[in-house]
């Protein structure tokens, strides 16, 4: 993606984060390239280890160092004054400024993600007082209404309760809260409801919509759960063995996949929905596998990461990275052989 | 994560690899620990020596003459060259004469030129016995009759401080060992028994483990050193201070065990072994117990340089190894009785110190690597 | 009747002349063991606060000179009568304690008592018995008093020498509350101020575990004067450390912190050497003044009755002269000593025994060919394989030789005996144990007593009559520690312990002298104890100090100074 | 052995290991368990989590039937109590016939052979000092089914049996990933030809590609060998196409069980709504009215009297406080745990 | 709370046991060195025995002696005759001053020690650092404290100053003002402070840095950093506070540790803290010294991890609810 349009919030350009480990350089993100839109929710899937969360983290400069570090590749990001920047290239202390105030985070693990020494209000109120400049009692009193925004009942109580004495669901529409104190431009949500059981997920998900609705900020949203993505998303990006391997609007991507991949994700994926599937003949229904297993990070085959577990592998798939192609209404797909699906 | 080949047809490699046992990988962590390497290396060295002190050493553990004085000979400089001819000759060393100072009130030692003696290798001398049993008098080197050579100088009676060093390790070297070992198995054991049985053996054990918490070591060790009198045999009265600390250790131990032993006992695996109608004996011995082989590798590694500190504090007290046997922490006190004259008269009596610092210093990076190396987040 | 001045310190007691004596200041000691009391009658440690404070009260004092008593609280010599059993000694006028009380027959007349009353549990109380018969005190007059001893003793003026404590307040608490209420006052919670001394010192401050102060009785040189007729003490204050290490105390020295050094051995000497000579302190270090009041020796076990082997061969006097001829008292002296020692071959200590133990007294100095000799006359001439003499029946010529652990000194005599002892063919078994298991094992009494040999040392006592002691040479006695069956065994213990008595009860010093000369001949013939070495003692004091003794005044017995000559320069 | 006469053996000491006792292959009944929270002086107990409260259900021969519900709603201690992994407070767990909770620890060490589980983290259950073929080769061990070569070869044909390569024998599990990892769960599992095995989560902790290779294990297993399988999940879509049947619980209780298509079209408790109703149907072309429970699922220390659901559910009325709804059969083998039938 | 007290009446009463059978089981007592002698008779001794109780089987000391301590009298001192607790309280006293700086100059050390190490964790500083604490590790306490006083002289002797060598307070402290006679003090602490201190950081701050670590990649210090918030306040608001619970659950221990005094450094430096008193007073086998002493460390091992239960409750609101 070269061309970057005005309403674009988030351009990430040929991003390649590695870790230099003991057992060698762990190519988590190589080369990813994707752009997320204002207002736009862009969902991020792919299995465990794909590189999403390093993408996320890169985004945000998170990724430790050592081991991890940014190589390559630029995260072109317009703020909230409107100015675009390279994160990749901005200082420690700018970059400060705009985590948690242009850009926050929710994470997946509700129930380890909020310090259990302090106050859910004191840990809202803290990003209030770094960005905003409120002082103590002003930040407290917006937590609390924070609390109240995303949901959580009497939140004059509950701004001084520790993290403990929350439910997990509660505890993420906290992480939910600390995030969006600061009217952030950018949200984004590493796996926010995996750890949630599926009615609270729905509650969740139902929050952010909402909230998304009433801020109107972006939401990059990354999960490996497609009923989530159909559900969320307006754009999404398929990420395989640290690359992007397919990109483009939900529907397209759920109704015509143009990469094995993401056919197999789909196939092999249960849903309630679906008991058409299920044979008459009183046998059960069969889910369709992708056989093989999830890629070593360490030792990416030379060609398509995909290949060895592809049933529609040629040689050529062996020979070189495939290219990320556009397919079509800015659809995009790293397959030789997209055509033919 | 070389995986091996899966179900369905996958092309993945066929990579016939050696399997990696929990060992082999913490052995792998290990190679990458530089310092830990060193330590275990200088402390493997250290084992040797103390091992064939007996042929290493020139001369016996307590072997001085009450004719020819040598308390405190300074050490002895090896000469390999013939100051006349300046010529390479077989090593030697000088005789050195002596004289007490009544000014300094110190004796004074000069090498005399005119007495010259040459180093044999594997001469005969004093008797020993191979790791304790077979007996031996052939020895590295020395001189022959009289062994003249003071590598570390002489100690207070004037018996050779580099001989002696060598046999106070194997005292040192054993002594933490020895005592982790048993207050290991008493905690392994006690542990094990409050965990598995709960209840009031597990109350007992536990009461017990306050208890001797609640006491002070120091207190304990004086007082119960005191209770066994000294006059069995020296070598004995070691056992019962190796004795002593392992009763003093295994506390901590076997309340850490407990613990650790719980959290295994709720593991999965170990569901598993039951479901398949494991009784207790097989759950403990083969699914709790070897669960713990990390942690104690780890804490063992960790526990040995404080129980030879602690002898050395005994020494301190002088209710650790008994004359004519040495320990480095013996052989430092009497430095350390010595006062200043250890510094700036002597200052290779403070060897042993050495020694001392040193093993303390491997086994902490020694243990530093291994809990690094056991660590299960430190891998992928 | 006479009412004499006050005491004069000898000008031949200090070097210095009265006119170059300083007064104030503040002399700086420091002591190993922590103090215990303050109440004089239930302290029981050396050099204890009581004691310090009596510094100087007594009734009688030894000239250095002459060994002599000489009057010091006494107001003269005192009238002896019945046949040397009564004394009758008038006081000095005008003494008073420190809180103003004047010192009065009364006061000495309870002190005594309480004293001598076992249940106050005194450590003084044996003074004031003879043969476990009591001395007796009576007060004549307000400044008389007059003692009754059982027996005659030539111990007398040294037993009369107490310091007088109080007799308003503990002569009072004990006509009250008996010797409850003695145990009960002047513990160290005791506030300074109510601590009341007869002596040269009076508690100024306790810093328990650390630090007592004494500032100078002021009534005290109201008596006491030197040559000049100044008042004494020169001094203000003495402060004595608790240093338990003994680096740290040299270390102290070292600093300037202390003013007397107690250097006891080559180390502390020689660190004390460096520091003057690298002119980083001021001192003088006197080395080898005199050998100390002490000795070690062993002593084998005679009551064996289930060891017929060993008791035969350790009541045989060949075999105690052998093992006499097998220490190597100079090896002792260098190795153990580092060369600052003396050896001993009788009860009489060293330092004593140039004045008691005439050339006549023989000597079984180191020989090992003389051991050799003598064991081959008891039987043992053959050696086995391992070199170790045998006797016919092919019994190993060995014993176990104890002494208490955590004396390194012992330990290093211990060893060298036992090194020598086995090239001449001896195996001895040397072991360091417990002293209390020690102690016990040597006061074991009966025909049966759990040891072989025992390396000990002794020390204190007097030079009235250095040879053997009370409780050493009696066949009785509890430290007759060779033979506790009783009862003397062989004739020569009977004639010691005739000739102990004899020479303790004998007043006239020449005539002692001789029958100790007598006595020590016996005993050295007959070696019941192998005496080895004992230390020397050293001087060492900071420069700034002055007013020590004459150098040929100076000894272990005697002390390097009188603390009211002391003064600061 | 030919694999026909492997199968015959295995047929053989099945029967002979236990004569089949009528169709039904486990019955449990009124099973409950509490776990006691001490505290105060003498420890003593202060409180009870009710983990699973008068739970009664059974399950025929061959059947495999489900189990769902929230994250806390005693599924695993449903599943643990049935082998008695952990002991249950009350209720019988009748399986062939014979109670089981009454049984001694040797005699149950029979029936052990019989049930098996596979754990929801392949991770934890693999003890990582032990090679696969130790972990595999202890169920034999203990049991002394095979020895010397033949064990080994049992050992290789199960691994052949769940999709792994012999040679994974001499490894040790941290060099599998997941999916093989809880292949060899599976295998440890088989070892001891159970007829009856609980499946607890068994994928849940897998990556979404790995998820349908084991659940289609497990589906062909189950076939293959005719096992009847308890299979726990939160995830109501796996039930769906791997179970004859399924019980929705919730907070220690059953709302609900059915034949799965049923369920699923057909649900009849407000909790299975909401339940099917807020799982995300993966095609963004599908927009469904969500029906989204308030609130938190309560502390099982107290839970809610009457109906544990009631304080979630949208139905509720002031009924359904006072008294424990009933299971009630509501259509065929469709059984309801709530008052109410004018809903749904 | 209440529960722990009475959880701990088992452990007093087994540990006062323990403590008065091991002095009693050792051979002699108090009085069998005394035999040695001269002045004192055996028949005095056998009385002084009566008078003490010793001649009592030990048994019955014991309940002697435990009917003392119900009433709350710890015993008598054979040596001091003189109640214990007046023996061992300004003793006490001394060493906890000693303690207490020393405390205090160890957590100054170690903390940011550790923070440091697991903040540059694996850099040279961190690896230098380590090796020279277990260096100093590796000392054993009397001997260190030696070479300090060594090097003090030598200080002394090439710059005049009056740096103390050892003891607590100037022979002229009684004459010193207030504010000079804390200074006298503290300079006398501070020296066997330090080396107190520094013998025992590496452990601490091993096992600080180790938690360090482990907090440093906890989830929560991610969320912190996606605040935006400064380096410094992620590691020292949120890793430090968490990273610091352990030791305040240890603080318990410390308080017996404080008046147990700072052992074979006491007797080295000559400080008047309750060690050397110890060591002389199981040398003589002051039997109701040493036992009266420890049941006060034990007892205040008992208040001490009350308190820090409490402290804990403070520092770690997690604890409150469990
Ligand atoms: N600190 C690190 N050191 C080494 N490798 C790392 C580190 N962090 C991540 N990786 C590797 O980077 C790769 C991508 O990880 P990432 O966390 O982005 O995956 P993910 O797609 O978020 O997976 P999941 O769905 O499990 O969260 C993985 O192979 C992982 O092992
Ligand atoms: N050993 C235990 N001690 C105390 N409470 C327990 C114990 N095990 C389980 N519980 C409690 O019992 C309840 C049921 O737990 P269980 O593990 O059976 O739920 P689950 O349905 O399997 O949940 P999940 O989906 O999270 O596995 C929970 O509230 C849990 O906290
Ligand atoms: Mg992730
Ligand atoms: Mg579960
Ligand atoms: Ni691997």
């Amino acid at each position: 993606m070269t061309t970057v349009a005005t309403d674009t919030l988030l351009a990430v350009n040929g991003l390649k984060t590695y870790f230099y480990t003991d057992d060698g350089v762990v190519k988590s993100v190589d080369g990813v390239t994707f752009h997320l839109n204002k207002g736009e929710t862009l969902a991020v899937v792919g299995e465990s280890g794909s590189g999403k969360s390093v993408t996320s983290l890169s985004i945000m400069r998170l990724i430790a160092s050592p081991p991890g570090k940014i190589v390559e590749g630029e995260i072109n990001f317009t703020g909230k004054d409107g100015k675009m920047r390279d994160i990749t290239k901005l200082s420690e202390a700018e970059m400060r400024r705009i985590r948690g105030n242009d850009i926050s985070m929710i994470f997946q693990e509700p129930m380890t993600s909020l310090n259990p020494v302090y106050t859910v209000g004191d840990q809202i109120a803290e990003a209030i007082t770094l960005h905003q400049g409120k002082n103590r009692k002003e930040a407290m009193d917006m937590a609390a209404g924070m609390l109240e925004l995303v949901g959580i009942p009497a939140p004059k109580k509950r701004v001084n309760e520790f993290p403990h004495q929350m439910s997990g669901g509660m505890r993420q529409r906290v992480m939910i809260a600390m995030a969006l104190s600061c009217n952030p431009a950018l949200l984004i949500a590493d796996e926010p409801t995996t750890a949630l059981d599926v009615t609270i997920q729905a509650q969740i998900l139902d929050l952010m919509r909402k909230l998304q609705e009433e801020i109107g900020m972006s939401i990059l949203f990354i999960t490996h759960n497609l009923g989530v993505v159909a559900e969320m998303a307006d754009r999404v990006v398929v990420m395989y063995g640290g690359r992007v391997v397919e990109e483009g609007d939900v529907v397209e991507i759920f109704k015509a996949p143009k990469h094995p991949y993401t056919m197999g994700l789909l196939n092999s994926i249960p849903r309630v929905d679906h008991a058409v599937l299920k044979s008459t003949d009183g046998k059960k229904g069969r889910l369709e596998a992708i056989p093989g297993n999830v890629p070593n990070p360490l030792s990416l085959p030379p060609g398509c990461a995909f290949a060895p577990r592809c049933k529609f592998m040629i040689d050529d798939c062996n020979k070189a990275v495939p290219a990320l192609e556009d397919t079509g209404n800015g659809h995009t797909s790293r397959c030789i052989r997209w055509r033919e699906l | 994560m070389r995986n091996p080949t899966a179900s369905a047809g996958t092309a993945a490699r066929r990579e016939v690899r050696k399997p990696q046992s929990q060992y082999g990988i913490a052995w792998r962590q290990f190679k990458k620990h530089r310092l830990a390497q060193i330590g275990g290396g200088v402390l493997i060295l250290l084992y040797l020596l103390a091992i064939f002190a007996g042929f290493i050493a020139p001369n016996g553990l307590s072997v001085y003459s009450t004719e020819t004085i040598t308390a405190f000979h300074p050490p002895t400089p090896i000469h390999v060259r013939d100051p006349d001819t300046g010529r390479w000759t077989r090593p030697f060393v000088y005789g050195y004469k002596e004289e007490l100072n009544l000014t300094t009130f110190q004796n004074e030692y000069k090498p005399d030129k005119a007495q010259r003696y040459p180093i044999y290798y594997f001469v005969k001398g004093d008797k020993y016995r191979i790791l304790g049993f077979i007996p031996a008098d052939l020895h590295l080197f020395g001189t022959k009759e009289q062994n003249k050579v003071f590598l570390f100088g002489g100690d207070k009676l004037g018996r050779d401080l580099f001989s002696r060093t060598l046999y106070a390790g194997q005292i040192s070297l054993t002594i933490g060992i020895a005592a982790v070992l048993i207050s290991t198995i008493l905690g392994v054991i006690l542990g094990a028994l409050a965990a598995y049985f709960g209840g009031w053996v597990d109350n007992i054990v536990m009461r017990a483990t306050e208890v001797l918490s609640a006491v002070p070591d120091l207190f304990l060790l004086i007082s119960l050193r005191a209770l066994f009198p000294i006059d069995i045999n020296p070598i004995f009265a070691l056992y019962i201070i190796i004795g002593i600390l392992a009763f003093i250790g295994w506390g901590g131990l076997a309340r850490t065990v407990r613990g650790q032993l719980l959290s295994v006992r709720e593991m999965d695996y170990v569901a598993a072994a039951t479901s398949l109608g494991a009784n207790d004996r097989r759950i403990i011995f083969r699914h709790m117990l070897p669960a713990l082989s990390t942690y104690l590798i780890v804490t063992l590694s960790l526990a040995i340089p404080s129980y030879i500190l602690t002898e050395s504090g005994l020494s301190f007290l002088g209710i650790g190894a008994v004359e004519p046997y040495a320990s480095w922490g013996s052989l430092l006190t009497a430095a350390q009785e010595g006062g200043f004259s250890s510094f700036t008269d002597r200052p290779w009596v403070l060897i042993p110190g050495f020694f001392i610092v040193l093993t303390v210093l491997c086994f902490q990076l020694l243990g530093d690597g291994l809990r690094d190396a056991f660590d299960p987040r430190k891998r992928q | 009747e006479v009412t004499p001045g006050p005491f004069v310190y000898p000008a031949a007691w200090s070097a210095d002349a009265p006119k170059e004596a300083k007064r104030g200041g503040e002399l700086r000691l420091s002591a190993f063991s922590d103090f215990r009391t303050f109440n004089p009658f239930t302290s029981s440690e050396a050099n204890s606060i009581p004691q310090r404070m009596g510094t100087g009260a007594s009734l009688f004092t030894q000239d250095p000179r002459t060994d002599d008593f000489i009057p010091l609280m006494a107001a003269s010599d005192p009238v002896v009568s019945n046949n040397g059993k009564r004394f009758v000694v008038t006081l000095r006028r005008g003494m008073q304690f420190s809180d103003g009380q004047e010192i009065t027959a009364d006061d000495f007349v309870s002190t005594m008592n309480i004293h001598k009353d076992e249940k106050v549990g005194s450590n003084s109380y044996a003074t004031f018995f003879l043969a476990n018969k009591p001395i007796t005190i009576k007060k004549l007059g307000t400044y008389q008093l007059q003692f009754d001893f059982p027996s005659v003793s030539s111990s007398a003026l040294s037993r009369m020498s107490f310091t007088p404590q109080p007799d308003h307040i503990f002569g009072k608490a004990y006509r009250e509350g008996g010797a409850e209420a003695i145990k009960k006052l002047w513990t160290l919670n005791e506030p300074a101020r109510n601590i009341v001394s007869a002596g040269m010192w009076v508690v100024d401050s306790y810093r328990a575990g650390e630090r007592t102060v004494f500032r100078k009785n002021p009534n005290f040189g109201e008596w006491n004067k030197d040559s000049a007729g100044n008042a004494l003490p020169y001094l203000d204050r003495m402060s004595v450390a608790i240093v338990k290490d003994s680096n740290a105390e040299i270390a102290a020295f070292v600093a300037g912190d202390l003013d007397i050094g107690n250097a006891a051995t080559a180390d502390q000497l020689s660190q004390i050497q460096r520091a003057v000579q690298g002119g980083n302190l001021k001192a003088t270090i006197i080395a080898n003044v005199s050998p100390n009041a002490t000795s070690s020796w062993i002593t084998f076990n005679w009551n064996q009755a289930d060891n017929p082997f060993k008791q035969k061969l350790f009541r045989d006097v060949r075999f105690r002269r052998a093992m006499s001829h097998l220490a190597d008292r100079d090896a002792m002296v260098r190795l153990a000593f580092g060369g600052l020692g003396t050896p001993a071959y009788f009860s009489t200590y060293p330092i004593f025994a140039r004045n008691w133990a005439p050339a006549s007294v023989p000597r079984y100095e180191y020989n090992i060919e003389e051991a050799q000799k003598l064991l081959a006359q008891i039987g043992f001439s053959k050696k086995d394989s391992e070199g170790y003499l045998v006797d016919k029946s092919g019994r190993r010529l060995e014993f176990n030789l104890v002494t208490n652990a955590g004396n390194n000194q012992r330990e290093q005599l211990m060893r060298i005996f036992a090194d020598t002892a086995k090239r001449a063919g001896v195996k001895v078994n040397a072991q360091a144990i417990d002293f209390n298991v020690l102690v016990s094992q040597l006061t074991s009494t009966g025909a049966n007593r759990p040891f072989d040999a025992i390396l000990l040392g002794l020390s204190g006592g007097t030079n009235i009559y250095p040879a053997g002691g009370s409780n050493v040479t009696p066949c009785d006695s509890n430290l007759h520690s060779w033979n506790r069956a009783g009862k003397c065994l062989v004739s020569q213990e009977q004639l010691m312990e005739k000739l102990y008595f004899q020479g303790d009860a004998e007043l006239n010093l020449a005539k002692r002298k001789q029958i100790a000369a007598q006595q020590l001949k016996v005993e050295s013939e007959l070696q019941p104890v192998i005496y080895l070495a004992g230390t020397n003692f050293h001087v060492v004091y900071n420069t700034r100090l002055g007013g020590e003794m004459p150098r040929n005044l100076m000894d272990a017995y005697n002390g390097s100074r009188y603390q009211a000559l002391t003064y600061i320069k | 052995m030919t694999a026909a006469e492997r199968a015959a053996t295995r047929q053989q000491t099945r029967i002979d290991r236990l004569p089949p006792m009528g169709d039904t292959l486990l019955d449990v009944k009124n099973l409950q368990k509490f776990f006691p929270i001490r505290g105060g002086l003498m420890s003593r107990v202060v409180a009870n989590v009710q983990a699973v409260q008068d739970v009664s259900f059974s399950l025929k021969r061959g059947e495999v039937v489900g189990l769902v519900g929230e994250s806390g709603s005693g599924k695993t201690t449903v599943g643990r109590s049935i082998l008695r992994l952990i002991e249950p407070t009350g209720g019988e767990v009748i399986f062939n016939g014979v109670d089981i909770t009454k049984l001694g620890k040797g005699q149950m060490r029979d029936y052990r052979r019989e049930m098996q589980i596979i754990f929801q983290d392949p991770f934890a259950s693999l003890n990582p000092r032990m090679t696969v073929s130790d972990i595999i080769g202890e169920a034999l061990q203990i049991h002394n089914l095979h020895a010397g070569k033949e064990r080994v070869e049992r050992i290789a044909e199960l691994l052949r049996k769940v999709g792994l390569v012999p040679d994974s024998m001499r490894r040790y599990p941290h060099e599998f990933s997941g999916g093989q990892r809880q292949r060899i769960g599976i295998a440890r599992a088989l070892a001891v030809d159970p007829s009856f095995i609980v499946a607890d989560e068994p994928v849940s902790a897998l990556d979404v590609s790995i998820q349908a290779q084991v659940v289609n294990l497990i589906q062909d297993l189950q076939e293959e060998l005719g096992l009847t399988v308890l299979f726990i999940a939160h995830d109501l879509a796996v039930v769906e196409y791997i179970c004859d049947r399924v019980i929705v619980m919730y907070l220690g209780r059953i709302m609900e069980v059915a034949p799965s298509k049923d369920l699923y079209t057909n649900p009849k408790h407000p909790y299975t709504e909401a339940l099917i109703s807020a799982a995300p149907i993966p095609d963004p072309t599908v927009k469904t009215k969500r029906i989204i429970l308030e609130g938190d699922i309560p502390s099982p220390i107290a839970p809610p009297s009457g109906c544990v659901f009631r304080t979630r559910c949208r139905y509720a009325i002031p009924e359904c406080a006072n008294v424990v709804p009933e299971l009630r059969m509501v259509g065929p083998d469709h059984f309801k745990a709530c008052i109410r039938d004018d809903i749904l | 709370m209440l529960r722990r007290l009475v959880n701990s009446i088992p452990v007093l009463i087994g540990a006062s046991l323990l403590i008065f059978f091991i002095i009693q089981l050792a051979p002699g007592d108090f009085l069998t060195s005394q035999l040695l002698d001269p002045n004192v008779s055996p028949q005095q001794i056998d009385n002084l025995r009566k008078q003490f109780g010793l001649d009592q089987p030990v048994i019955v000391q014991y309940f002697y002696w435990i009917r003392e301590l119900l009433q709350g009298n710890l015993g008598l001192s054979f040596a001091y005759k003189q109640p214990v607790a007046d023996v061992i309280a300004p003793r006490i006293l001394n060493s906890l001053w000693l303690v207490l700086l020393n405390l205090v100059l160890f957590y100054i050390i170690a903390i940011p020690l550790g923070v440091y190490g697991a903040v540059r964790q694996y850099s040279l500083g961190d690896k230098i650092t380590s090796t020279i604490m277990y260096f100093f590790l590796g000392f054993p306490s009397f001997f260190f404290a030696l070479i300090v006083i060594y090097f003090i002289l030598q200080v002394r002797f090439a710059t005049g100053w009056q740096i103390p060598v050892g003891g607590m307070t100037s022979s002229n402290y009684n004459e010193l003002s207030t504010v000079s006679k804390v200074f006298d003090v503290l300079a006398h602490i501070a020296i066997p402070a330090l080396t107190l201190a520094i013998i025992s950081v590496a452990a601490f701050s091993r096992i600080m840095r180790a938690q360090m670590l482990e907090y440093l990649n906890a989830d929560f210090i991610r969320t912190a950093r996606s605040k935006g918030l400064s380096e410094s306040k992620v590691v020292y608001k949120h890793a430090f506070r968490n990273a610091i619970i352990p030791f305040v659950a240890g603080i318990g221990g410390i308080l017996p540790g404080l008046i147990s005094g700072a052992g074979f450094v006491e007797v080295v430096f000559a400080y008047p803290g309750i060690t050397p008193m110890l060591l002389d007073a199981i040398n003589q086998q002051d039997l109701y010294l040493i036992a009266g002493f420890n049941i006060v460390t034990i007892l205040l091992l008992i208040v001490g991890n009350l308190i820090s239960d409490v402290l804990l409750t403070v520092v770690d609101p997690r604890i409150r609810y469990a």
